[in-house]
């Protein structure tokens, strides 16, 4: 029980930084601890084989969707103008 | 699920919600809403649904693309 | 009531005000504001146990994001 | 018990259903409208979730599908009436997902796993991880071909529907054939929007 409370102080305490953070690219890094967090959250609530496989799912989902926002925020999308 | 856990997940999913309200940035707004997101997994997962789950978490970053392939015309950066 | 229940409907609040009365008067506002309360109406759809209507409409929402970024694409396009 | 929280939920929707149909009523640009439109299809999909049993779902799974149709056709009446229809729209450009491979490795994931679902879930499933490659790849398009795979699965799903009436005592190869049939359909549908818009050098 103590590791899922562990795992839910951290997301809870980045997805503050996350909203509180001004700066765009400072908040990016939270965001990741925040999905780190959840995604050992899910696999500790439910002892289950599939739950790691839906872990993974989440993890690869998120980690993409942040690479996304940054490579957009820099301007990777500028070059056929 | 432990109480005390599903009332973290339940406030990040809260401060995510506030978060993209309260953000001008659009960039910042996607960032908040990623945390929304975060916040409904757990929920999911206590109820059992772990297929819906993978499919929902493989979902959502689409939206994301989708809605970021509108604004990548104001780059930010160099 | 359920967790879920409750936070889901506080998403949908949250959510419809801030879709129908955003800040800033801009079509990608709005759609990033439009994504809180389908979380929220996914959560109710939990706490009543709609695996499947919960699971169609997560692609369904995916797939209307599209078709508004092709029509706002299509209107900024020169 | 019960009848308290669906009062509760009940009026809480209703009220963000007031509230989007104000914000329809004070909108005056054409775009914006089509953004509350669906705005006002959330509450509404709202108060039949409340119901909470089987009817719920079996309600709202046409509810979607007639929304998403009405969704297009107005889309596309609104590019018609601005005069912006055949505008070249650029395609997907943002480095992560055009060059890595982590489109291919997602869509692989979405096609196994609607495939091993099957049905119209399993169909929605692996038609957004098609739509997916081919907006992240762009495709040429082979709009005949798949006009006819979409037209051999419908004739399938016909078919396991007759075998249901006339030949019960075959049931399951007919409740596998309808699944196949219906999983090709939906998949080939959502194949073509992907194809509508991954055409990012032309």
């Amino acid at each position: 029980m103590i590791e899922l409370l562990l795992c839910a102080g951290i997301a809870g305490y980045a997805a503050l930084r996350v909203v509180l953070e001004r700066n765009t690219m400072r908040k990016l890094p939270f965001l990741n601890v925040v999905s780190f967090a959840v995604a050992g959250a899910i696999v500790l609530i439910v002892p289950h084989p599939l739950a790691v496989l839906a872990a993974a799912a989440y993890f690869v989902g998120s980690t993409l969707e942040s690479n996304a926002i940054a490579s957009t925020w820099a301007g990777g999308g500028k070059k056929d103008e | 699920m432990n109480e005390l856990v599903m009332a973290v997940f339940g406030a990040m999913l809260l401060i995510g919600a506030i978060g993209t309200v309260r953000s001008h940035d659009p960039f910042d707004k996607l960032i908040s809403l990623g945390v929304l997101v975060a916040g409904v997994m757990p929920f999911l997962a206590d109820r059992g649904y772990l297929d819906v789950l993978a499919a929902t978490a493989l979902i959502a970053p689409l939206s994301t693309i989708f809605i970021l392939m509108a604004m990548r015309r104001e780059g930010h950066g160099p | 009531m359920a967790p879920e229940f409750v936070l889901g409907l506080a998403l949908l609040i949250i959510g419809t005000v801030a879709s129908a009365f955003p800040g800033r008067r801009d079509y990608l506002t709005r759609l990033i504001h439009l994504e809180i309360p389908a979380w929220g109406l996914l959560l109710v759809m939990l706490s009543y146990d709609e695996a499947l209507a919960l699971f169609t409409f997560g692609g369904v929402s995916a797939l209307s994001t599209f078709i508004y970024v092709r029509v706002m694409q299509k209107r900024e396009a020169a | 018990m019960i009848w308290q929280e669906y009062s509760v939920g009940l009026l809480v929707v209703l009220a963000c259903g007031i509230v989007a149909f104000v914000a329809l009523l004070l909108e005056w640009d054409d775009l914006h409208r089509l953004l509350l439109i669906d705005l006002v299809e959330i509450p509404s999909l709202g108060v039949i979730a409340l119901l909470g049993t089987d009817l719920a779902e079996a309600l709202i799974l046409p509810g979607l599908v007639v929304g998403i149709a009405e969704l297009l056709a107005l889309s596309q009446i609104y590019l018609h009436k601005e005069g912006i229809a055949d505008r070249k729209v650029s395609g997907l450009n943002i480095e992560v997902i055009s060059k890595a491979d982590a489109p291919v490795i997602i869509s692989v994931i979405l096609i196994v796993y609607g495939i091993v679902l099957s049905g119209f879930t399993g169909g929605g499933i692996a038609g957004l991880g098609i739509v997916f490659f081919f907006m992240a790849r762009g495709a040429k398009e082979h709009f005949s071909l798949l006009e006819m795979a979409s037209g051999v699965s419908w004739a399938l799903w016909i078919a396991a529907f007759f075998v249901f009436m006339v030949l019960p005592q075959y049931w399951f190869l007919a409740l596998m054939g309808a699944a196949i049939g219906i999983l090709l359909k939906v998949t080939v549908k959502m194949a073509l929007v992907g194809m509508m818009w991954g055409r990012p050098d032309e």
